[in-house]
C-alpha cells in the first residue's frame, strides 16, 4: 500500500491527468515570480557602482547556471530511476531534461559571453567555471546525440541513462580537476567576484528570479514529459480519446 | 532498351544520400562537435592564456578541421559496401566518376560546410584576432572541400578493409599536408595584415584539380575494393 | 518490358577457368545462355558458384577464357550488358535507416524512373503491404530480402543473376518468386540463379560446377594456399 | 555428453506474449519442451520467430508471460541455463581473420576446453577437413557457417538453439545437420529450430506461431510498467 | 553437467584477441603512426621554433594521445557486433565484467602500451625538455589505462550504432577532461620543478577508480546495445 503513491507516479496517464490540474497554477506563480522579479531588477535595483548597468545580466546568467547543473542531476537521478524500477514515465523525464537543461547552460553560456565582453573586454575567457561549464554542455549534448541516435526508443533511453549516470560520476572530478587547472596556471587578471559580496537591493530580485527560474524548469519538464507521453502513448485508448476529444 | 538516364540516376543517388544524412542527422552534428570539443581541450592541456591560444589558433583550427574531416571519412563508402549497395552502384551503367562527386559532395556538404560556418566561434574561443576571421572563413570553404576530396580516394582504398579507420589516416594524412600549409598561411598571413589574395588562389587549384582527378582516382580504387 | 525473341544466345561462356588462392574452381567451362532459359548453378558450398556470378556481373575479372554478351566479348561489351543487367547478391543492398519505398525509389531511380504507385504495387507483390513506410530496421530476415526482391517487379533488365535469392525466404514467397522466374524467362528473359534447394520450375536447366572440375585436385598438401 | 532422461520437461513457455513497434508477435504462447523433442518454429516472413529465439536465448527480455527452466523462472536460474545453452544465429560468429580451427578454439574455450584434436574431428565432420588453417575470409558463404555449425559437435550443452541453421548449406550438408539433430534428440537433448525448409526428421514438432496471433490488434493498456 | 571454467573462458579470449590484433598488426602500429603524423603535422601548422613546440608539447603530446585512443577504440567491440560473436559473449555464463577487463586489457596493450614507449621519441621531436620524459612517461603508462577503460562505456554505447565513430568521441570527450588536465600538468610540473608525485597519485586514483567502475557501466551497455 505505501508503494501505491510510487506505482500511480510510474504511469504516464496519471501523471498526464495530473499535471492537467497543476500546470495553470504553476504557470501563474511561474510568470508571477519572473514578471517581479525582472521589473524589480530591470526597474528598481541600483545599478552597479563599477559595472553600470551591465551587470543585471546576472538576473538571468545566476538563475541559468544554478539550474544547468541542477538539471543534470534530474536528469540522472530520472535515468536512474528508469533504469532500476523500469519507469516509464522516469525514462521519459529524463529524454525532455536533457534539452531543457542543453538549453539553459547555453544560456548561461550566452548570457556570460554577453556580459564578459563589456567586463573583461573579451566574449570568452578560459576561466575554471566557464570551462566546466562548457564541458557541462558536451555532457548534455552527448546524452541528447545518444538519445537520437537510436531507433529504438527503450534501448535509447536506457543507454542514455548509463550514460548520464556516467557523467554524475565524473562530474564532480571534473569541476574539481578544471579548478584545480585554473589555479594551476593562475592567470589572476580575471575572477568571477563571489556573489555573497551582492548588496541586499540587488540580491533580492535576483532570489526572486532563482526561484521563478526553478518554477520555469519545472513547467518546462512537464510540457516536455507530456508531449512525450502523448508521442509514446498515441496508440493507446486514452491518448485517442483525448486526441479525439480535441477534435 | 532505352539506356537508364543519367542524371536521373544521380538526381536519386542524391536524393537518398541526403535522405540518410537527414535519417542520421544526430551524427552530422558530430563533426562539428567533435571540433568544438578538441579546441576546448587544447587550453585544457596547454594554456587558458589568450596570448599564446591567439598565436595558435589559425595553425590549430585547421589541424582539428582536417582530423574532424578525417574521422567523418571512414563512413564515406563504408556503409555502401556493408549492405551490398556499392556492389549495386558499381556495376549500374553509369559513370562512377559522377557517382563519387556526388557521394563526396553531399559528405561536404555535412561536414566541411558547418565546419567553415562555425569556425568564427572558434576563432573567439580561441582569441583569433579580429583581421582573421574571414580568411579563416574562406581558407575552411574551400580547404574542407579539398580534404573531402582527397580523402575519397583513402575512403575508397580501404573501405574493403576491416577496422580502416586508422590505415585511412595514415594514407590521407600525407595528402593533407598542403592543405593544411596553405589554410594555415592563410589565416597567419592576414592577420600579419600581407595580401591573401595568392595563397587563396593556390587552394582554390588545388579544389580545381582534385575535382578533377580525386573522384578518378577514387572510383578505380572503389572497382578494386570490390573486386578483391 | 520490351519483349524480345525467346531462344537468342545472350551470354557464351567460353573455356571459362576461375581460380582462387592457387585453387581451381572450374576450368573449361562452356555454355552458351538463350533468351527464356533459367540457369540454376549447383555445386556444394564452396564449389565456385559465388565466384562464377561475380564473373558473369562483371564485378570480378579474373579469369581465363572469355564471356561473350550477344556475340560480343564483355570487355568490350561491359556498359551494354550492365543496362541489361539486375544481379541480387548475398548482401541485400538494402539501406535499414530508409524505409521499404525509398529503398526501392533509389534502385528505381538507378535504372529508370517509375511513379510512387508503381513503387508500392511492386512492394505488395512481395507481400509488403502495410511495410512500406517502416525503416527498415525493424524488418524481419526474410522482410529484408523481399525488400531486395521488390526489384524484380520493376526492372527492365533482360538479364537476372540471383545468389541465393531465396536465402530467408518462407514456403509462400519462393512459390511466388518461382512464378516469376518462369514469366520472365517465358517473355524472353535469361536468368541465371543458385541455390541450394531443389527448384518447381518446368525446363529449368542445371549446370553443376562439379562437371568443369579439373581433372586432378593437384595440391597434395594444403600447405600450398594458406596465405591470403 | 551427461545423457539424462528424455522426455523431462526442460523449458516451458507459459502464456508468453511479445510485441515490437507496438504490434502484437503472438500472445498466450504456451508449450512445455522435453528432452527428446525437436522443435521446428514455423511461420511466415515476419511472423516473430526469431523474435521468440532471442527470448529463448535471454538476449531480449522483452515479454509478458513466463520462460521456466527445469520448474524455475529464466529470470532466477538464467546462468545455470545458459551453461546448457547453445546458440545459432542469423550471425556465424565467425572472425574472418582467424582460421577455422582458431575460431572453433576458442569457442570451445568459451565453454568447456577440447584438444586440438577434437576440433580438428569436429571440422572433418562439417566437410571442411583441408580447410582447417585457411583463414575464413577465403572461404565461400556456405563454407563460412559450417565453421559456426562445428560447435555442434564439439558442445556438451543440452539446449540447442538454431536460428536458420541451414542457411547456404547444401543438400548433402542438410541431410548430415539432420542426422546430427535426431542424434542429440535421442540421447535427451532439446532442439529448437527455425527454418522455411521442410525437415526430414521423424517425430519433429511444429510450433506455429500463426497460432497463436492476437485476435485483435489490442492497445488498450500499453500504460504503466514498462517491462525492459 | 561441470559449468564451464571462468579463467578457461578468459583465457581464450585473450588468446582469440592478442592472435586477432597480431593477424591485423598493420593495424596496430596506426595509433602510432597517427600519433607521429599529428606530430609532425603540428610544426607545420603552427611554427617550427623549438621554444614555441618545447612549451607546447606536454600538452600537445597528451592531447593527441587522447585522440589516437579515441580513433581506435570504434573497433573496440564493432567487429565483434558485427559477426555476431558479441551475442555469443552475451550468452556465455561468465561474468561480463572480466570479459569487458580483457577486451579492454587487450585494446590498452596495441595502443596506450605503444604510446607510452613511443614517447620518448616525440619527446624529441618537440624539442620536451629533459626533466619531462619519465613522467611524460609515466602519465601516459597510466593515463592511457584510464582512456581505454573510460573510453570501453563509449563503444558499448555506441556499438549498435552505424557511424558511431564521432558520437563516441562527443560522449567519451568531456570525461576524457581530468585525464588529460592531470596527465599533462604532470609533465608540465616535471619540467618546472615542482614534485609530481601528488598528480601521478591522481592518475593512479583515477585508473582505480575506473579498473572498477568502467568494465560494470560498459557490460551494461553491451547488453542494451544487443538488446535493442
Ligand atoms: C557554473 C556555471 C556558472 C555559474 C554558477 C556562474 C555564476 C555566476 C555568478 C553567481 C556571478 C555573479 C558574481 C558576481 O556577483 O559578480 C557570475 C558572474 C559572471 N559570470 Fe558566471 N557563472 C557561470 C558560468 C559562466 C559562464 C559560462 C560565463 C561566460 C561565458 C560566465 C560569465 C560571467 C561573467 C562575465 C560574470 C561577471 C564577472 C564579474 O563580475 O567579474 N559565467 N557568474
Ligand atoms: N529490431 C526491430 N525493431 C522493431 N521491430 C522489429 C525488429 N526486428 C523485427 N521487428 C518486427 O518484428 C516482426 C518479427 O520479426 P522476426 O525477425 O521475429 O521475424 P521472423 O519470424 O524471424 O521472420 P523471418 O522468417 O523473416 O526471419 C517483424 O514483422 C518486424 O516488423
Ligand atoms: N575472398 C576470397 N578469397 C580467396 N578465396 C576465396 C574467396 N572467396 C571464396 N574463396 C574460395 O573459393 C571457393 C569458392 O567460393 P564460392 O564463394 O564461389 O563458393 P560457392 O559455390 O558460392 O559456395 P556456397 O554454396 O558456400 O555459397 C571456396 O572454396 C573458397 O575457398
Ligand atoms: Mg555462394
Ligand atoms: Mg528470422
Amino acid at each position: 500500500m505505501a508503494w501505491q503513491w510510487f506505482y500511480r507516479l510510474g504511469s504516464p496517464r496519471w501523471f498526464y491527468e495530473k499535471t492537467n490540474r497543476w500546470i495553470p497554477w504553476l504557470a501563474t506563480v511561474t510568470a508571477l515570480l519572473l514578471i517581479t522579479g525582472a521589473v524589480w531588477a530591470l526597474g528598481f535595483a541600483p545599478a552597479d557602482a563599477k559595472q553600470g548597468n551591465s551587470y543585471r545580466i546576472i538576473y538571468i546568467h545566476v538563475p541559468a547556471s544554478f539550474l544547468a547543473l541542477a538539471g543534470y542531476y534530474v536528469m540522472a537521478i530520472a535515468g536512474a530511476i528508469g533504469l532500476i524500477w523500469k519507469m516509464k514515465l522516469a525514462d521519459m523525464v529524463m529524454k525532455s531534461a536533457a534539452p531543457i537543461g542543453a538549453a539553459l547552460t547555453f544560456m548561461a553560456l550566452v548570457t556570460g559571453a554577453v556580459w564578459g565582453k563589456p567586463t573583461w573586454g573579451a566574449w570568452w575567457v578560459w576561466d575554471a567555471r566557464i570551462t566546466s561549464m562548457l564541458v557541462l554542455f558536451f555532457l548534455y549534448l552527448g546524452v541528447i546525440a545518444l538519445q537520437g541516435a537510436y531507433q529504438h526508443q527503450a534501448t535509447a533511453d536506457k543507454a542514455s541513462a548509463i550514460l548520464a549516470l556516467v557523467g554524475t560520476v565524473n562530474i564532480p572530478i571534473i569541476y574539481k580537476s578544471v579548478d584545480w587547472w585554473y589555479t594551476l596556471h593562475q592567470p589572476a587578471t580575471l575572477k568571477l567576484t563571489s556573489a555573497s559580496s551582492i548588496h541586499p537591493s540587488m540580491l533580492y530580485p535576483l532570489l526572486l528570479m532563482i526561484v521563478g527560474f526553478y518554477c520555469f524548469y519545472a513547467l518546462a519538464l512537464m510540457f516536455y514529459t507530456r508531449a512525450e507521453i502523448v508521442q509514446r502513448e498515441r496508440r493507446t485508448a486514452w491518448v485517442n480519446e483525448l486526441v479525439g476529444a480535441a477534435k | 532498351m532505352d539506356s537508364p538516364s543519367m542524371s536521373a540516376a544521380i538526381r536519386a543517388l542524391l536524393r537518398r544520400d541526403l535522405l540518410l544524412a537527414y535519417r542520421h542527422r544526430g551524427e552530422i552534428a558530430n563533426p562539428l562537435v567533435f571540433f568544438m570539443i578538441v579546441i576546448t581541450m587544447l587550453p585544457l592541456g596547454i594554456s587558458p592564456e589568450s596570448a599564446v591560444l591567439g598565436s595558435l589558433a589559425p595553425g590549430m583550427i585547421w589541424v582539428v578541421a582536417l582530423l574532424a574531416t578525417l574521422l567523418s571519412l571512414d563512413s564515406l563508402f563504408r556503409s555502401d559496401f556493408d549492405d551490398g549497395s556499392l556492389e549495386q552502384i558499381l556495376i549500374s551503367p553509369h559513370p562512377l566518376y559522377f557517382i563519387v562527386l556526388v557521394k563526396v559532395f553531399v559528405h561536404w556538404l555535412v561536414t566541411g560546410l558547418p565546419l567553415a560556418l562555425l569556425s568564427p566561434l572558434l576563432g573567439v574561443m580561441l582569441f583569433l584576432p579580429e583581421a582573421g576571421f574571414t580568411p579563416l572563413f574562406l581558407s575552411l570553404l574551400m580547404g574542407t572541400g579539398v580534404l573531402s576530396l582527397i580523402g575519397a580516394i583513402g575512403a575508397a582504398l580501404t573501405v574493403a578493409l576491416r577496422k580502416g579507420g586508422l590505415l585511412l589516416s595514415l594514407i590521407i594524412m600525407p595528402l593533407y599536408v598542403p592543405v593544411l600549409i596553405f589554410g594555415a598561411s592563410v589565416v597567419r598571413s592576414a592577420i600579419e595584415g600581407f595580401p591573401i589574395a595568392g595563397e587563396l588562389a593556390v587552394l582554390g587549384a588545388l579544389l580545381a584539380v582534385s575535382i578533377v582527378l580525386a573522384p578518378m582516382a577514387a572510383a578505380g580504387a572503389l572497382r578494386i575494393s570490390v573486386n578483391g | 518490358m520490351t519483349s524480345s525473341p525467346v531462344n537468342t544466345t545472350l551470354l557464351e561462356l567460353k573455356q571459362l577457368t576461375c581460380e582462387r588462392d592457387q585453387r581451381c574452381l572450374f576450368t573449361g567451362l562452356q555454355m552458351s545462355l538463350e533468351g527464356g532459359d533459367i540457369v540454376q548453378i549447383v555445386g556444394p558450398n564452396g564449389s565456385g558458384k559465388t565466384s562464377l556470378i561475380r564473373l558473369l556481373t562483371t564485378m570480378s575479372s579474373d579469369y581465363q577464357g572469355d564471356i561473350l554478351w550477344q556475340g560480343q566479348s564483355l570487355v568490350d561489351s561491359r556498359l551494354d550488358y550492365l543496362n541489361h543487367l539486375l544481379y541480387l547478391g548475398h548482401l541485400p543492398a538494402v539501406k535499414k535507416a530508409l524505409s521499404a519505398r525509398e529503398n526501392l525509389a533509389w534502385f528505381s531511380g538507378m535504372s529508370q524512373g517509375h511513379t510512387q504507385l508503381d513503387l508500392d504495387k511492386a512492394l505488395a507483390e512481395v507481400g509488403l503491404e502495410g511495410f512500406e513506410n517502416v525503416p527498415c530496421y525493424s524488418l524481419s530476415a526474410g522482410q529484408l530480402r523481399r525488400v531486395a526482391l521488390a526489384r524484380l517487379h520493376l526492372t527492365p533488365a533482360r538479364v537476372w543473376v540471383l545468389d541465393e535469392p531465396f536465402t530467408a525466404i518462407d514456403v509462400q514467397g519462393v512459390k511466388r518468386l518461382e512464378r516469376l522466374l518462369a514469366e520472365h524467362a517465358a517473355g524472353g528473359g535469361l536468368v541465371v540463379i543458385t541455390t541450394h534447394q531443389t527448384l518447381n520450375i518446368p525446363g529449368i536447366k542445371p549446370l553443376n560446377l562439379l562437371d568443369f572440375q579439373a581433372d586432378e585436385q593437384y595440391y597434395e598438401n594444403a600447405e600450398g594456399w594458406h596465405n591470403g
